[in-house]
């Protein structure tokens, strides 16, 4: 299931964008992506980040934001962390993909904190959600109890007021237009009857 | 010439009790560990750590946690050390949670001699809650202050015998940055070269940003 | 892979009549010679060009202006040029001086996507005058807004071909933050290499910035 | 008379100061201090200026604040307009040496404006007196036309709210300290009552 929505995200990024991957099902993107045409931008001063190394290759000083091993592609750049966060915040990078507990009927994400838990990290979250030109968030359509993740007020804490752009689920695809949620596609073998039954928030069709 | 010591004769000369420092590092890369391990070493204690994280469950940072020495922890993201959710609950640390790109700009703000800065980031969240907002040309941004620090500790991979600091891959982080926001900072490096070894088109953290050096002992 | 072009071909496809030109340099270090001769050569009028100054009399921006093409200039240091005070008089030219330091940190401001920022700089000052000032823990600061352009024309020394850059001495100057300021930045190189051929840790514009590329046909 | 000031200011700069020089007789300065000792910065984008360049060691793409041809010290490092002034304004650059036109009895500095003509250059001025340490003025005593330039109250327009902490002309060097000009060292052969008919602000002795 994570595998299919990676895939399905992989497919909105355009040739020569900068894409920043989030941690969970956004890091499975990157095996989707052709390293050479999209270029993978780490938070913690990566441009150009490649596959993760094979024998031989490991430095153990070189991760990205998952603290993962990786290496970099030809033509990459090493910045610091107030660059790095420059280049985000100024819409620089042309997409983030992003997981999320819950989205909006208009897109707005919570992927940080949980009511009545201690909270005690954010990292980069809010800081791509505020700069990216073209925000993706992929995410299981509903919770591991079967509750629906889409829904029509929030009740975990918002982490922006900049809403997402494209919500990917092992479901559908929507696009957030004026406002609103639209359905762009439906994934093969799913009917729209059960797509609006495991969604607590009202998307268009068209 | 730049003073070189070791790890700690520097933490001697640098730290006090209830100083506020900023310690290197995404994880345990470009951390300062022959300093921390110093640090955890001395008898110093009522710490303000601002760090991005506090380490792992017993170490770098995560020691410093445990042995009772971190009053305070400003971050972004502490939630892969448990220690500190304990330490929290029982009343013996307080976190101030930053986002990542803030806690950066608001250092660079420190060194760059800034009053404040407007940020979009966080805007309408909690963690912009007590925070001055403001609609500029037609957008909601959060006023954040200068991050100040009396020390930093940071890591790097050469420094030059004045001070010129080069980082290595990912471990630059918030290395560089540190460097710009603290009285005094202190720079664990792999190697000194002599003066005029390093291209001045490559140095990043030019020597006026340095007071001490050490060599590391400690490697990832 | 970055498009590269003649600089006439380039001047064409990004500046528009009206257009607001980011250019750097500092007198005629660093200064992009080869892509201003081609915006002289060009009809393109009514614009504002930010840059630290406007030339010297009929060289560089200094002919841009004697062709009559600037209609507004934002900069630190017009006193080289005694054409723009002649300009200024005869109503032609409307001139916004700026602290140098000021403006390089409004750029950086744009491009990191700030609303903009306090600075301790002209604080009291004529040139605070009709700006907001702030007292912030007992000092006295000046809002400044981020200063963004339409294109930057920006020079530097080598770039790959995915358009990294590395630049050349004191001729960096503006160039790296204008760079990150405006929606579309041209770069005159003197040389294009192979991509793989610079070293990731000296790359000071990553390519993310980086919309044209130029060879330089004017040099100092 | 200018040598003499700036070799009189250049006694004022402590070894291992990052030093920042403008444009008149501050320039001078730079003969008289060691810059193996002494660094010099200079706001266009160099840490380490060196002596001008020798015969075949010119390069026009390497100059200083004053636009002149420099070479660089073993050690020297080059950063773009942004950093150079966050260095300057955050309080990493020691000391600046800065020509005035007017200084009033509290070391408030007028060195940009002329009131009744067109001001078309501010320069780093006024970033250098908001941000470095120890601000040195130096300065021929009075006006070519015999005026005194250290004066009550400024007829031009200040420069910055934070004043001076040196004043060096060819008759004495003052510091500033609580707000009052105080006579550090009066130039050999000047009677301290030829300085107070020179100078039209108070200044105390001790």
């Amino acid at each position: 299931m994570k595998e299919l929505i990676a895939r399905r995200a992989a497919r909105l990024l355009q040739p020569g964008w900068v894409v920043n991957l989030g941690i969970g099902i956004p890091t499975l993107v990157a095996k989707y992506v052709d390293e050479g045409v999209v270029f993978l931008h780490s938070e913690n001063g990566v441009l150009g980040v490649g596959p993760p190394p094979g024998p031989g290759e490991l430095d153990v000083n070189l991760i990205d934001a998952g603290k993962r091993p990786i290496t970099v592609r030809p033509g990459a750049a090493y910045f610091d962390s107030a660059q790095s966060f420059a280049m985000i915040r100024g819409g620089h990078v042309n997409a983030a993909v992003l997981g999320a507990l819950q989205v909006d009927g208009q897109g707005i994400i919570a992927n940080w904190a949980i009511p009545g838990e201690l909270v005690l990290g954010v990292g980069g979250a809010m800081d791509l959600l505020s700069g990216v030109r073209t925000v993706i968030v992929v995410m299981s359509h509903t919770t591991r109890e079967g509750e629906p993740k889409i829904v029509s007020q929030l009740t975990l804490p918002k982490s922006s007021l900049r809403p997402a752009d494209y919500l990917v689920t092992e479901l559908a695809t929507f696009r957030v237009r004026d406002g609103g949620l639209v359905l762009d596609e439906l994934v093969e073998g799913v009917s729209i009857d059960e797509l609006k039954a495991r969604t607590a928030a009202p998307f268009s069709t068209a | 010439m730049m003073k070189v010591l070791s790890a700690e004769e520097a933490v001697a000369e640098v730290v006090f009790d209830g100083a506020t420092l900023m310690v290197g590092g995404f994880g345990l890369v470009g951390k300062p560990l022959t300093l921390v391990r110093a640090l955890n070493a001395s008898a110093f204690k009522d710490l303000t750590v601002i760090s991005n994280n506090l380490g792992e469950p017993g170490k770098g940072l995560g020691e410093t946690l445990r042995l009772g020495k971190v009053r305070r922890a400003i971050g972004s993201y502490f939630t892969t050390n448990p220690d500190v959710g304990a330490a929290v609950l029982a009343g013996k640390l307080e976190v101030t949670l930053i986002p990542q790109g803030t806690m950066a700009e608001a250092m660079r703000a420190a060194g760059a001699g800034l009053g404040g800065f407007y940020t979009p980031t966080a805007a309408g969240t909690r963690l912009a809650e007590g925070k001055e907002t403001r609609v500029l040309r037609g957008r909601e941004y959060v006023l954040e202050e200068p991050l100040h620090a009396d020390v930093a500790l940071i890591r790097a991979h050469r420094a030059d015998k004045l001070g010129n600091l080069v980082y290595w891959k990912s471990a630059r982080n918030f290395n560089p940055v540190m460097a710009t926001a603290a009285k005094t900072v202190v720079a664990e490096v792999d190697e000194i070269v002599e003066v005029g070894a390093l291209d001045p088109e490559i140095i990043v953290t030019p020597h006026l940003y340095v007071d001490r050096l050490v060599i590391a002992k400690e490697r990832l």
